[in-house]
């Protein structure tokens, strides 16, 4: 659905039912075709969920440091818009990118090593968790300064254009990255110049600690899209299908040059805003909210749908779900057996060709 | 007397201003957050209410400009940064509006902003939750800085930048949040007259540093006087404007300077206080070459072994200590 | 006239006939009442102009140094805001402001001072043309750092909110400032905080050498405010009855309470972006364009209303610019005979008290 | 060999570049303006089509940031900040983006972004329209830091920059586009192999400083050769990653160093000079204390009197190293 008809509708959260917990906890609405590609989907969003939770119990156990920011409940997003991207398109994320790391069909072992701070991590272990890359995959980059890399897919677009491929780029970031002003400009440079860039925003409602009612007038994000005059869809982030129809839609015109678009998919993290604690504590009514969103699970719903549709056994997502565990655990396993960065790493890494 | 930590006094700073001044408030990011900002602002929200101590969106340029323009209308504004990294968006109000508006206007305008930079690194955060540029705003005319190192400066000092009519960059390290003191009651300070202190006494070798790196000079002492090495230990307090001639007359002394920072070396704070100390120290005086002990010329990295080896600590200092008093005048060639 | 309404219709330049320099070339519809304030309006906009055209040229004769951008066509914006203003109300500038320190009421004189560099400047001698402060009259600061300002007066009506005493914050700023994230956060804290800031935006269409086509999607600056939901008005630059009702239709609603408003003045510089010249070879058609608009000058547009509604006599307009020129170049005289600040100003206004 | 001038050359660097180079580009503010960057990019829109000479909106960190996205993609930007004092809204993607990239990323990652900063002062624009700030950068590991003080290097250095894949701050100096030489053509320089170079031979004081403040010390040392005092003038040329050793070697010949430089004392790049070689050089080879000579600590103003004191020299170089020659061992003290 196209964000501007519900723009022009004032007052009031504009974010309407996506934004209430209590809704949206039915199975998704299947399209006829594509079932392969959801029941792949579906084992994809149980491994990012299986690995997450691998790396949640890590970090409760002390046996990883470095801070991790789950997107555990989100993950039909990243699998949704990955959907329609190839490893030539360029994707960027910000502090919680497992997902789209994972999404974009990264291996858990890399992911693992590098939380671990190992040489065999993404980033050779000099960025952990905050910090993932995979070009082989079309990952440029995910860095915590909120909204970084906004522009900087904003640049990326330009190189894809410049190539003439029909290429795109992407940027996940979250509606906190929102109130930055460095967002707005590239919104803005990107509209002028009609660049292949796919916002993505991942609306969960916070930043940090604080509900969106206490950052923004209003709770959705697509209302600068149009502001820019950028075309938005806004979406049920919980829902795969909804993710990727509204992501095919707009990918499909950009790689013919239609310029920019915008992508809410309105979601909810289950747990806290960094490690793996679920935070029920903070935050405006997480408490009561939390134990509702859990039941608009992006897994359950597609499970159970796929299950109606005859596609799938009633048996088959907890198949799935440790078919996950022990790839994680292998992935695990083998990543703690993996060695830490040489010494020389320290000095021997921050120019190219050696320290000049 | 009570005892007290490095965070719950920056608390108690803030309990006094807000108490004895309305025309105090707070804002930016965190400061309606459990544990955003550690132990050093909580429930202050709640004490005194959200109209005074006022959480922000993710909007570091704006916030700050905010805290300005209050300041420029008669309000005596604290800009809280969570982490330096964050503060860099904003650096165009803090280094080309804040720190110039009086001069620009004539003299005569009033500034009293403080922003509140957090040094929070470590932990295998990594490179963009690591950095420490005191330099940079060190480098700035207009602009006063000052790291406390102790829990009573971290309390006095603060009052201090909120009471002082020009804008104040405060820089706080979690690392020293622990740090334990007996307080007595908090003192009004004129900023203007605050400057480095002679925090132990020695004549063997001065030491030299700010924020954290104060603190692990005075432990570097400690272990030092095992050996029979009595360190003159320096805490710079105030960077800028800078006063050395406290340090520049310990250097006559000991004839041995190392200054330690937490900052890269390069145009760094410990690269001002070797050129102090080399324009006005005789070279009769020194009985080794001056010496820096920095981060090393790299970003921080995650992977645990490497960082530590990136971060400085009591022993790193001790060891660079010991060179300085061991080595002899041909150590310069 | 609220803009929400225009933002629904899609396509094509918003501003319509606002950016089109062939239109409102007629005399100004006058309201029934305020005939002596619009005839003092008349008076202090030829003031303007008068003052600004002495810079012109002694810039141009080599006597002024300092970089000077002139508002010459532009001065109805600042007259018909200030219409509603009062001392304790906050100003903010930019680079362009002697308008708006006139507006507020500044004194010439001080104004020739600080452009010449002279310790009885409105500044002191230490900011020249870009840095002007009259705090007796409201105006705080103008700086050339273009949107510097914007989240100051954001401050500004923080402050003033605390203060509680119904007095707002006003911040001018150009079209091209609308570009720098800054501004969008600003937007955002003052609609999130209800803060009792009015936007200026002066769209005159360009920043420095470029169109707004060749920076933004569209013409129009309002489609931020409306991002923001925060009421915004468009009208004609230069028309001071229009732009002095829509002002007043914000302040009035901003002094009770109303949270911040955004007001879009379109209209033309007739100057270069800096100095004299005219610089009709620089940026999309501006020869063309710039004879037109120098017929849609507020000067002559409110003076032919006047006479028809006889108010004035046709020879009324020069007889004030006759007057207005005789007081700059008193003013300027004055001025020229000033004396410089003493070298300890250098190292001496850094620091409050003294050098510490 | 023709005679051209330091905007000119850094208009040939470009030229090269955009000739011989498919992926190079440049954005910024101004590139279709006739007069915003001096001449140092006269219609090369025209010349390469405005698809590789890109204009932006005022938006400098939008636009530093698509420089860095489209570096990380295959091509080689060229970032233009017609002044420093805007390119500071970037420097979040200039320090914590760009020069972190690669080493956070494992250090395979080219990040073959240049930005040009310009420093664009006097004529009475007054604070905010003044800054110099090379000293910031200089700080910052995984950014190199080159300042051009003749129209060779402007040239060349600016070729070397975006031929380099590592991130590249380019800073020139709008006092220096007049400055003519006898140029050659392009040649292509390995920036990693680039450094400081001796300008002029001398055997009484060594003279430093980078882009305009080199050109200071040159000029100032023709003056001086006058009055019999021969100079050793070192053009920095490279400021990060910094190799000293010239300067040091120079300084143990003339026992006499005066570090000039055209930004803030305090952390400043003199301070950086100064500090290299308290450390390397033997005080008994000091015939006088090292001396700096900087800006004032005050932000730049406006009115004429006071901007024709603020700014820095030939004459106020020559009579700097006139002191130092002049004094003796007790200037120290
Ligand atoms: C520039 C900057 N400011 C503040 C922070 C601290 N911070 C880290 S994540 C975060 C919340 C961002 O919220 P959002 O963009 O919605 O992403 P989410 O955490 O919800 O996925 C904040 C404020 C930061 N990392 N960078
Ligand atoms: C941060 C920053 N970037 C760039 C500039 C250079 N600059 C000065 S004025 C100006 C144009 C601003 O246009 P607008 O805001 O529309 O104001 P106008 O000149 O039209 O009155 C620019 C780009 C600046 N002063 N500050
Ligand atoms: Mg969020
Ligand atoms: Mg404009």
């Amino acid at each position: 659905m196209r964000a501007e008809a519900e723009l022009r509708t004032a007052g009031g959260p504009e974010l309407g039912t996506l934004a209430n917990a209590a809704s949206h906890h039915e199975a998704l609405t299947l399209p006829a075709q594509d079932r392969d590609w959801l029941v792949d989907a579906l084992r994809r969003m149980v491994l990012i969920r299986a690995a997450e939770e691998r790396i949640g119990d890590m970090v409760a156990a002390g046996r990883i440091r470095c801070p991790c920011h789950l997107a555990i409940g989100q993950e039909a997003v990243a699998v949704g818009v990955a959907r329609h991207l190839r490893p030539s398109d360029r994707t960027f994320g910000a502090h919680r990118s497992h997902a789209h790391y994972l999404a974009l069909g990264g291996s858990v072992r890399r992911l693992m090593a590098e939380v671990l701070g190992k040489d065999t991590g993404v980033s050779r272990g000099m960025g952990g968790s905050m910090h993932l890359t995979d070009p082989e995959h079309g990952l440029v980059g995910t860095v915590p300064i909120v909204a970084a890399t906004i522009p900087i897919a904003v640049g990326a677009a330009l190189a894809a254009r410049m190539d003439g491929r029909g290429d795109i780029a992407v940027s996940f970031f979250g509606d906190g990255a929102t109130e930055e002003g460095g967002f707005h400009e590239s919104m803005n440079m990107a509209a002028t110049h009609r660049l292949p860039v796919l916002f993505v925003c991942e609306n969960n409602l916070f930043s940090s600690h604080l509900h969106i009612s206490l950052r923004q007038p209003k709770d959705s994000t697509a209302r600068y899209a149009e502001a820019h005059r950028i075309p938005a869809w806004r979406v049920d982030g919980n829902d795969v299908v909804a993710v990727a129809e509204a992501a095919g839609e707009a990918i499909t015109a950009m790689r013919t040059g239609s310029g920019p678009a915008y992508l809410e998919a309105v979601t909810y993290r289950w747990r806290g805003h960094v490690g793996p604690r679920e935070d029920e504590d903070v935050g405006v009514k997480r408490k009561d909210d939390l134990q509702l969103w859990k039941r608009r699970d992006p897994v359950r719903r597609l499970h159970e749908a796929l299950v109606a549709a005859g596609d799938l056994d009633p048996g088959a997502l907890e198949r799935f779900e440790a078919e996950a565990r022990s790839e994680v655990a292998a992935a695990w396993a083998q990543a703690e057996a993996d060695p830490f960065p040489a010494p020389e790493a320290l000095l021997g890494r921050v120019y190219g060709g050696g320290r000049a | 007397m009570t005892v007290t930590g490095y965070g719950q006094a920056i608390r108690d700073g803030f309990e006094y201003l807000l108490s004895t001044r309305r025309e105090v408030f707070t804002i930016g990011q965190g400061l309606w957050s459990p544990w955003y900002v550690g132990n050093s602002m909580t429930n202050l929200d709640v004490q005194f209410g959200r109209d005074r101590v006022i959480d922000t969106p993710v909007s570091e340029l704006a916030t700050t400009g905010a805290g300005l323009g209050a300041a420029l209308c008669g309000y005596r504004p604290v800009v809280i940064h969570p982490r330096i990294d964050f503060m860099l968006l904003a650096v165009d109000q803090i280094v080309t509006q804040a720190a110039k508006w009086r001069y620009m206007f004539g003299g005569s305008v009033n500034v009293p902003l403080t922003v509140r930079g957090i040094i929070n690194r470590g932990g295998e955060q990594g490179a963009q939750h690591s950095q420490a540029l005191h330099a940079w705003f060190a480098h700035i005319p207009g602009l006063r800085v000052v790291m406390p190192a102790t829990a009573k400066d971290a309390r006095d000092l603060l009052i201090a930048a909120v009471l002082c009519d020009d804008p104040v960059l405060y820089i706080d390290d979690r690392w020293l949040y622990g740090l334990e003191e007996e307080l007595g009651p908090p003192v009004e300070l004129d900023l203007r007259r605050e400057g480095p202190k002679r925090v132990r006494e020695g004549s063997d070798i001065t030491l030299v540093g700010a924020g954290h790196a104060a603190w692990l000079c005075v432990e570097a002492a400690r272990h030092l006087a095992e050996d029979r090495i009595m360190a003159d230990v320096i805490d710079v307090r105030v960077l800028n404007p800078l006063d050395a001639r406290l340090i520049a007359d310990s250097v006559r002394r000991t004839g041995r300077l190392l200054a330690v920072d937490g900052g890269w070396t390069t145009c760094g704070f410990a690269a001002e206080i070797v050129a102090r100390v080399a324009e006005t120290v005789p070279p009769s005086a020194m009985k080794a070459p001056p010496r820096r002990l920095t981060l090393p010329d790299a970003p921080a990295p995650t992977s645990g072994p490497l960082e530590k080896n990136y971060y400085l600590s009591v022993s790193d200092v001790a060891a660079a200590a010991r060179q300085v008093t061991g080595s002899r005048g041909d150590a310069w060639e």
